[in-house]
């Protein structure tokens, strides 16, 4: 009954083409944008009950934006053009580091040539796109080995990337300003102006960031490119005889996605942490964004939100409650009890729904527009 | 099948439910949170550390009834040495409690680098007692740091002095070739700006030797070590890496003598893997050693004997147990000193602050804490957030750790250049004004 | 002379290396091979196996028992606890999800990671253990005609003596024996394999079972080499580069692939290394196997990949 | 019925052959097809028929021989060439993209119209759009053809067999295509869907004008639809010409009830 969507007749093809077709799940979108952009900034700064602290903001809400927009990207790679790719993490440190180099000026000293490339400053709404846009290069650089190999072997292709980039961002001095110890700090993060510092602004900052990349990457997924990933994911050999260049299809597919990991790379270092060393964006990354988006539903962008929800805030359920409700537990066997929830939850969803999150919430659409007759 | 869904939405509702209820707020309670690690690969050496810090907030709960009768309300969060984990675990406990976090111990330099910003907007401070940023030494600009007892920069200078006492002298020091074995992180590069300092100064070859995260295959390494034919291997490693560095040292026959570890490469868990290979290892000490001080009986009068200890009482006179207890009760005094000022209630972090910088203990004050023999005089200014650089070494002899040295202090006149070169830059990059020191006292 | 004398201790260093981490990588290859799965938990079974080993043996050397016992109870009490945990996996794990692709299995492995891990460590507990089954000194060989010797570290020849032993055996397991060749055609078809009336479960729990054990191998060679503890997880991530080589699906692949792993990550490491600021041998090993793949997609020794429309 | 113009030869093979190591598929096979012909190909199983359209479609490459399409003469076709230069196909056993819905398969046959680059087609906003719509409605049409407006949403994976045959042509339709190469479109079907698919077939070629190679195993098909037939058994080609003249050929009625080589 809640979900009967009898009477709802597309007279254009552009409607029937919207991402959302279905007036109720409009509806839901309407409701989620609404609490997401008006409804948590307003309690936040008046502290209202979930707000008191910041906790949820900071812990929470920042790094699943983030995250999420990670595992978007890492879905269009290894969802939509069935690529799988654990050098993720790679890619998130190329957007972080680059992003660094360009706020705080580049000099690349040429002494062969006699002269240097200096770049001043940039503003830190343009690093952080360059950022992406460099990652995205680093992308396509990696997406070549994907034309002759094919499947799990790929995966360790991409894992070359991502050891090689931990050990450049370690080793070599230019990329961190020839810091001391290595760690660089964040740039001051001001956009035309208004400078973003406290936990609310900076929800609201990757909240855009979110919503506008999440829309472009939709409308991508959906348009003739996104067909082409995923008809090369199925059968490229088809694939290739009906047109579809497989080295455009799979460097695109490698390139708008590490663009938008690069991005969420940028983000996770000068929002989130602050400052940062290349251990934040280690192997365990990749591997955490291969789990969202497996989780969550491959070739899903709504799945790949509700993988980075399950993978972000699972564990840290699992620790909170046995403290929240004094059980005697030593937090050695909390952890460990940890792994070994999470590990089973992770092995029961795929049991019961080898595809994610994302295609149980659409059974449990359809069920919802037979409820309550059982068929 | 949504049958299935449904169970999983009830189920997160109702955690979100209790995680977010809060907590019934305790009166007069100070909270302070413990961060440590007792699962993945730094287990080894978090867990024993973690363990003196609970044991010795019982103590002073137990035997004294808290500070001044302020009792000590603890939570434990797992961060597993990542920094991400560490900043989620900060974000959750610094505001627990009547008055929030006392203060921050976050046992991992990467933790240390993400909350350093943090904790000086929130007005907490963070205690990195022999680890941490070596330039936070500076007052002025770090307020909120304190990496009491000493920095990297102090273990650097007191290894150096350890060599040349043991060649006879800083001249001998000339041509000699020393290594450096480091974990590759901010924590095992920390000491290198120092090191070459020293190298210049006193003409030796220094060559730093990274080890990859976590540290489980050094074979290439040793077999370059081998080659080399250094005359010293100094170790900054930690978790894994430490036993694999001996342990490798003993496959390519490099004497154990010539290692000097830093004094977080030097407890029980980095040599018992290596067994007897390990006899002549040496290591820094943060002051204290192993071995059992008047503390101790108190702790198992009050602690053990009613069951309430967090390790087997047979371990609880290991390096890193004493070093989780000197941190705790570093900690507690300065609450008191705090209390002093503030009245005996439940404090802020900003209270605790000046608390830990006009923190002053005597002889007769450490004796009377039970720790005389573990610790020298201790006195924290605005300018020096280290308060001591003391330090011994201490050497393996196959059974259990053994003093080789005397007392020594590092070098003040080389480390100040480089504090205050460092901690500029820092301040020009975050844009803070350095305090007058000066003024303040 | 001292360079040939550096050369080939580096060499034979690498070499012995190399092999140590095939003993892991024979564990991916075997499940691979016969159930197609790629097993990301092999690294925490080399790790649930050692904490078994030792913890029982520990015990048993406390109780007064006679070494040799004791070593030959705790490997039956190992050994033991891994048919446990195949027979577990099969039952809940694998079993459940026949016919799914690669990636949800290969997902599903990464669940079974975190359940081990956290069960051995909640079981056997979580500190470092050391394990002394095999000498770790050294020879030093040719003495006369190198300056320093040839240093060969024993450990590692008895690491490379077991692997040839092991891979030896399980090439005549799987070319030989009955359940050796319905592994192979499990492999190829799960469901052809159902049809032609191969016990699928069956099959399945005997594969996993066998990794278990040369996980209990590898865990003795490594235990004793680092001590049982955590770490030894991430022996799974020096263990990839050497399948990816060999090809996943040829157990003699993965000798062939651990020595030209070992022998060059070693050498690249000590000679390349210094110039451009050293620790480079992850990578390394990673884009020797890339540069393999470029070649070959399926690996040295793996079987082509043959796409037909 | 149209009358197909008897000189302008749309594909021209000439002496190709193809081995696979020692397995030698074609052996020396040339024949032509004329623009607007619906011509077939014939001959009894592992006579290399799918092996000819592959190398036609760039698939494989022949060892020797050339393919001369729209006048231009090839050694070797790359199958981009090949659907650029108008040359649609359907698989012996569906190739359909199982993760996508029939729509977006028929749809995934117009990529080569499509005009709009990466960022528009992120903005799909204005000509975009617009575009998109057009592509939309040609497929549109293609499905009102085929009659299978009602499995528009459906994905492709839990079709039946014959309504995947459908949407395959449909997709090979979306390419707007010169040359219809057809593997075997009705294998596998009753007899209903088998007139179903001779109706669209000849209605493609009536409505659209387009040219089609058929493979096909059901001789009463072959001889009522197609203008000429040739056979080849075991990479020979063993006779070409109208139905008629290859019914009655000894050499067709030997290969196919067998006589001792």
């Amino acid at each position: 009954m809640l979900y009967r969507e009898a009477g709802q007749f597309k007279a254009t093809y552009a409607e029937d083409m919207a991402i959302f077709p279905i007036r109720q799940d409009r509806i839901a979108l309407a409701v989620l944008l609404g609490i997401a952009f008006i409804g948590v900034p307003l309690l936040a700064s008046f502290r209202i009950w979930p707000f008191r602290t910041d906790y949820l903001l900071w812990a929470i809400l920042l790094p699943f934006l983030i995250l999420a927009l990670a595992a978007v990207g890492t879905n269009i790679l290894v969802g939509y053009c069935g690529q799988i790719s654990l050098g993720s993490g790679a890619f998130m440190a190329i957007g972080a580091y680059s992003a660094y180099k360009l706020a705080t000026g580049v000099h690349i000293p040429l002494a062969w040539l006699g002269f240097a490339i200096a770049i001043p400053p940039l503003p830190v709404l343009a690093s952080i796109l360059l950022g992406g846009l460099m990652a995205a290069c680093a992308g396509i650089l990696f997406g070549i080995p994907s034309l002759r190999i094919k499947g799990l072997y790929l995966a360790v292709a991409t894992l070359a990337a991502q050891f090689f980039f931990d050990w450049a961002f370690l080793r070599l001095p230019w990329f961190t300003n020839y810091a001391p110890s290595g760690s660089v700090n964040a740039p001051e993060l001001d956009f035309f102006g208004m400078i973003v510092r406290t936990p609310v602004e900076r929800y609201l900052l990757c909240l855009l960031f979110v919503t506008v990349m999440a829309v472009l990457a939709k409308n991508l997924v959906r348009g003739n490119l996104g067909r082409q990933w995923m008809a090369i994911r199925d059968m490229d050999i088809a694939a290739e005889l009906i047109g579809i260049r497989p080295l455009y299809a799979k460097l695109t597919a490698f390139a708008v996605s590490s663009f938008i990991i690069g991005v969420a790379g940028a983000l996770w270092a000068f929002v989130y942490l602050g400052s940062w060393e290349p251990l934040a964006f280690s192997i365990d990354r990749s591997l955490e964004l291969l789990f969202m988006v497996i989780i969550g539903g491959l070739g899903s962008i709504m799945g790949s939100f509700i993988g980075a929800a399950f993978i972000l805030i699972m564990p840290i359920m699992l620790n909170v409650i046995p403290t929240e409700l004094g059980l005697p537990l030593s937090t050695q066997t909390i952890t460990h009890l940890q792994f070994i929830i999470f590990g089973s939850l992770i092995c029961y969803l795929l049991i019961k729904e080898p595809h994610g999150f994302a295609r149980l919430i659409s059974i449990g659409k359809e069920k919802l527009r037979l409820w309550p007759f059982p068929y | 099948m949504a049958s299935i869904a449904r169970n999983v939405l009830m189920l997160a509702a109702a955690l979100a439910a209790a995680a977010l209820s809060a907590p019934a707020a305790a009166q007069n309670e100070q909270f302070i949170p413990i961060l440590s690690y007792r699962t993945g690969p730094y287990a080894v050496n978090g867990a024993p550390y973690a363990n003196g810090v609970v044991d010795y907030y019982n103590l002073i709960n137990e035997r004294d009834g808290g500070i001044n009768g302020v009792k000590i309300l603890t939570e434990e969060c797992e961060t597993g040495y990542a920094t991400d984990k560490g900043v989620e675990c900060y974000e959750r406990l610094k505001s627990k409690g009547p008055t929030g976090a006392a203060f921050i111990n976050p046992l991992s330099t990467g933790i240390t680098f993400a909350l350093t910003e943090k904790t000086a907007t929130d007005k907490i401070p963070i205690i990195t007692m022999g680890y941490g940023r070596a330039d936070s030494k500076n007052g002025a600009v770090f307020a909120y740091n304190f990496p009491l007892l000493g920095t990297y920069w102090s273990a650097a200078d007191l290894a150096i002095q350890q060599i040349a006492k043991e060649l006879g002298g800083f001249d001998k020091l000339k041509g000699r070739k020393i290594s450096l074995l480091y974990h590759d992180s901010p924590y095992g590069k920390e000491p290198i700006p120092m090191l070459q300092v020293l190298a210049q100064k006193y003409g030796f070859e220094f060559t730093p030797i990274p080890v990859t995260h976590p540290g489980v295959e050094q074979k290439s390494q040793w077999l370059a070590i081998r080659q080399n034919r250094p005359d010293y291997v100094l170790v900054w490693g930690w978790g894994v890496m430490n036993s694999t560095a001996i342990k490798e040292a003993a496959a390519v026959a490099y004497p154990r003598d010539k290692m000097i570890g830093v004094w977080w490469s030097g407890a029980e868990p980095d040599v018992t893997p290596a067994g007897d290979q390990a006899t002549g290892y040496k290591a820094l000490m943060l002051q204290h050693g192993a071995g059992k001080f008047p503390v101790h009986a108190d702790i198992e009068k009050y602690i053990y004997a009613k069951g309430k200890g967090s390790t087997e009482p047979g371990k609880i006179d290991e390096v890193l147990y004493n070093r989780g207890m000197v941190n705790a009760m570093l900690g507690v005094e300065a609450i008191r000193k705090a209390q002093e000022k503030f009245g005996k209630k439940p404090l802020t972090g900003e209270q605790v602050r000046w608390g830990l910088e006009n923190l002053i203990l005597t002889d007769a004050r450490i004796k009377e804490l039970g720790f005389e023999g573990m610790l020298k005089p201790v006195s924290i200014s605005c300018s020096d957030h280290e308060g001591a650089r003391y330090g011994r070494v201490q050497q393996w002899n196959g059974k259990a750790w053994k003093v080789i040295s005397d007392w020594s202090t590092a070098d003040e006149s080389l480390i100040e250049p480089l504090v205050a070169d460092v901690s500029a830059k820092y301040a020009a990059e975050k844009k803070i004004k350095p305090r007058d020191c000066a003024k303040e006292t | 002379m001292i360079a040939l004398g550096q050369f080939l201790e580096v060499l034979i260093g690498g070499l012995m290396s190399g092999v140590l981490y095939s003993l892991v990588a024979l564990g991916f290859v075997l499940i691979f091979k016969a159930s197609g799965v790629f097993n990301y938990a092999q690294g925490a079974m080399v790790l649930l196996a050692g904490l078994a080993l030792v913890r029982a043996l520990d015990l048993l050397v406390a109780n007064g028992l006679p070494l040799w016992v004791a070593v030959v109870l705790a490997i039956g009490f190992a050994a033991v606890i891994m048919a446990a945990t195949a027979w577990l996996i099969e039952r809940f794990v694998i079993g459940p999800l026949v016919n799914q692709d690669g990636l949800t299995l290969f997902m599903s492995t990464i669940g079974v990671t975190f359940v081990i891990e956290g069960a051995a460590e909640m079981i056997f507990g979580s500190d470092v253990y050391p394990l002394r089954l095999f000498p770790t000194d050294a020879w030093f060989l040719f003495e006369g005609l190198f300056p320093g010797g040839i240093l060969v570290n024993k450990l590692d020849v008895w690491g490379a003596l077991i692997a040839g032993v092991l891979v030896a055996g399980l090439a005549v397991f799987f070319q030989r024996t009955k359940t050796g060749r319905a592994l192979r055609a499990v492999a190829d078809d799960h469901l052809a394999a159902h049809s032609v009336g191969i016990p699928i479960s069956w099959i399945w729990f005997v594969v996993w079972l066998v990794a278990g054990l040369v996980a209990l191998v590898a865990a003795t060679v490594w235990g004793t080499k680092l001590g049982v503890q955590f770490s030894i997880t991430f022996l799974a991530l020096k263990a990839l580069p050497v399948l990816i080589i060999g090809g996943l699906t040829s157990i003699p692949g993965a000798i062939v692939g651990g020595l030209i792993v070992g022998a060059g990550e070693k050498l690249a490491e000590v000679y390349l290394g210094p110039s451009i600021g050293g620790g480079i041998e992850y990578w390394f090993a990673y884009v020797l196997a890339l540069a393999v793949l470029m070649l070959r997609p399926q690996g040295l020794f793996g079987e082509r990949i043959i796409e037909r429309v | 019925m149209r009358a197909p113009n008897a000189n302008e030869i749309l594909l021209q093979v000439e002496g190709v052959a193809l081995a696979f190591g020692g397995v030698r598929a074609l052996r020396d096979v040339s024949f032509n097809v004329r623009k607007g012909e619906i011509r077939a190909i014939i001959g009894p199983n592992g006579a290399g028929k799918t092996s000819m359209l592959n190398v036609v479609n760039g698939f494989y490459h022949p060892n020797h021989g050339a393919i001369t399409f729209k006048g231009r003469t090839r050694a070797k076709m790359q199958p981009f060439e090949a659907a650029r230069g108008g040359i649609a196909r359907t698989f012996q056993n569906v190739a359909l993209f199982k993760g996508m819905s029939a729509l977006d398969n028929i749809m995934t046959g117009r990529t080569l119209k499509v005009r709009r680059g990466l960022l528009w087609q992120a903005l799909r906003y204005g000509p975009a759009l617009a575009e998109e719509i057009e592509h939309r409605r040609k497929v549109e049409e293609i499905i009102d053809f085929l009659e299978i407006e009602t499995i528009r949403k459906v994905p492709v994976g839990r079709l039946p067999y014959g309504l995947q045959k459908r949407v395959e042509l449909g997709r090979a339709l979306a390419m707007e295509p010169d040359l219809l190469l057809l593997d075997e479109p009705m294998a596998g079907m009753n007899v209903e869907e088998k007139e179903d698919m001779s109706r669209f077939i000849v209605d493609v070629n009536n409505h659209y004008g387009t040219t089609i190679t058929l493979i096909e195993h059901d001789m009463a098909v072959v001889m009522d639809l197609s203008d000429r037939v040739a056979v080849l058994d075991h990479g020979v080609k063993i006779a070409d010409g109208t139905p008629d003249e290859v019914k009655r050929s000894q050499a067709v009625i030997d290969a196919y009830l067998g006589v001792a080589h």
